[in-house]
């Protein structure tokens, strides 16, 4: 094996885990502390970790089926923008089914009613939202929130 | 209040699944028929299908209202509150009022992102629930 | 890229993070988290979080001399002992300079003076702490911790 | 409490590299030659040069006494006990007390693995050290 190349600046954080549920509260505990460090402020953070654990809550029953031993990555990054704008970036790369990402979509809220609420949060909570199929196999979701706390990173 | 925030669940055991989402249940109001409802703990894909299976068994107490304590949950994902919907609905049909109380930030952030939060009677604390 | 294998149970968790101290309280988090997940008390979880961020640090400041983009690994994961003890095992992994092991020891600590203090909270710590060379380059740390909390996985 | 707990030192902005570990002194005692002086955030790698630094200025204010609170710092390394410790061997050679209050479990745990707990003069509360 050769050294992995040394990542960009701004050096991101990469977690690999299996789609266990269990895994779930160590996601959100790691990246509840990436967007502090990141200077998000408390309530954009809160949003980016429920957003986040929707979308592998739905990779674990939607892409995988339910089995608890596949492959997910999260990576996390912060990004500036030539605006100057720093901006949070995160991708989930699964290799399960492949769905149409026209199917990935939220429902009519005003109809009350449990269930199909987590693409609603998903999109709601981040700035940007896109699926993309993996040629070689699985989806990749890029989540994007613009950072408009105090950052002093 | 972090997501992982489990200063409260934590004391006595570690949180895992076997965790009971309801803590317990105690009987208030002059004729003891309100049910005051304990949850704890995060939840989310672990414990949610645990936490609609006692909510849901609720009803079968008989209880004149239902007061909900969620003091103690730091996170809920949307699955949480679609359980609560279900509950919600099914209490409806039995005229049986439901109250929730001790919504942490990050859990009333839940009800607001999914616009459920008008549907459901919030109030800050269970003592504030009982006397209303 | 073709799919990674899946992982064997009980699944790990894995944490590729660049060299920079923003990153430790991000491991320390997910650490925190993993360990109550696998049924440490908080007095362990507590300790191993101290020994993992130690080490993480020596691992910036000695194998790679306080660069901040250069990869490290955590490897966390709980393995049950043929004997049925549940042992959490870590693996840090760099790819810095190597430093013969026997030169990584604890001082006499009854010469109270700030400073080496780290290799002794590590052993302290953890109950088995093994420095290796990787031929490829760089080091790997083995840490284990029996877990005696009342473990319900 | 978790080393990650941030409830006491993420109100207003986020704590990164930019806090100060020291949050500020106030003159104490009936001369006012007491300095409480107040740490906060986790002290590691990221902050523990700082901390060192604004410790190791302290001597320059010419207290009578310094108390250095803890409570609102969750989580410290073997860095920040090594600061502590040159503190203390420089306050030793003026004859100026040092103590330490206010310490989290998990920040006692570091003086007590690294056996720096005795030689340090630890208190519960600054009032109590205060008092005594
Ligand atoms: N990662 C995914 N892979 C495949 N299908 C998905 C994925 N995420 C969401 N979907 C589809 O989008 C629908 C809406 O998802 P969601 O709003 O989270 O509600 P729910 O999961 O409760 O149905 C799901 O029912 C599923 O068909
Ligand atoms: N990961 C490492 N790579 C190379 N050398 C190390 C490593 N960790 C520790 N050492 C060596 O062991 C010594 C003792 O480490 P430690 O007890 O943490 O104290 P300190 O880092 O304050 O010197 C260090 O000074 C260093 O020479």
């Amino acid at each position: 094996m050769t050294p992995p190349p040394p990542p960009p600046p701004p050096q991101p954080v990469r977690l690999t885990i299996s789609s266990t549920p269990a895994h779930l509260p160590v996601v959100r505990a790691a990246l509840e502390s990436f967007c502090e460090v990141a200077g998000l402020n408390e309530r954009e953070s809160g949003c980016v970790v429920l957003a986040v654990d929707e979308a592998l809550t739905n990779v674990i029953r939607h892409a995988y089926h339910g089995q608890h031993d596949k492959p997910i990555e999260v990576s996390l990054a912060t990004v500036s923008q030539p605006s100057g704008q720093q901006t949070l970036e995160i991708y989930l790369r699964d290799w399960g089914t492949q769905v149409a990402p026209e199917q990935i979509r939220s429902r009519d809220l005003s109809d009350v009613r449990p269930g199909g609420l987590g693409v609603h949060i998903i999109r709601n909570c981040m700035d940007e939202v896109s699926y993309c199929h993996v040629p070689e196999g699985g989806t990749c979701l890029r989540l994007t929130k613009r950072i408009t706390g105090k950052a002093s990173r | 209040m972090p997501a992982t925030d489990k200063t409260n669940h934590r004391k006595g055991q570690p949180v895992t699944d076997t965790t009971n989402p309801i803590r317990g249940i105690e009987w208030a109001g002059e004729d003891h028929r309100v049910a005051v409802v304990e949850a704890q703990g995060d939840i989310d894909l672990r414990r949610s299908s645990r936490f609609q299976e006692e909510l849901l068994a609720l009803p079968d107490e008989h209880p004149r209202e239902i007061v909900l304590d969620l003091s103690n949950v730091p996170y809920m994902d949307s699955s949480g509150v679609a359980s609560l919907v279900k509950l919600l609905a099914r209490l409806r049909r039995d005229k049986v009022p439901l109250k929730l109380t001790g919504l942490r930030p990050r859990v009333r952030s839940v009800f607001e992102i999914t616009r459920l939060d008008t549907i459901f009677d919030i109030r800050a604390t269970v003592k504030e629930a009982l006397e209303s």
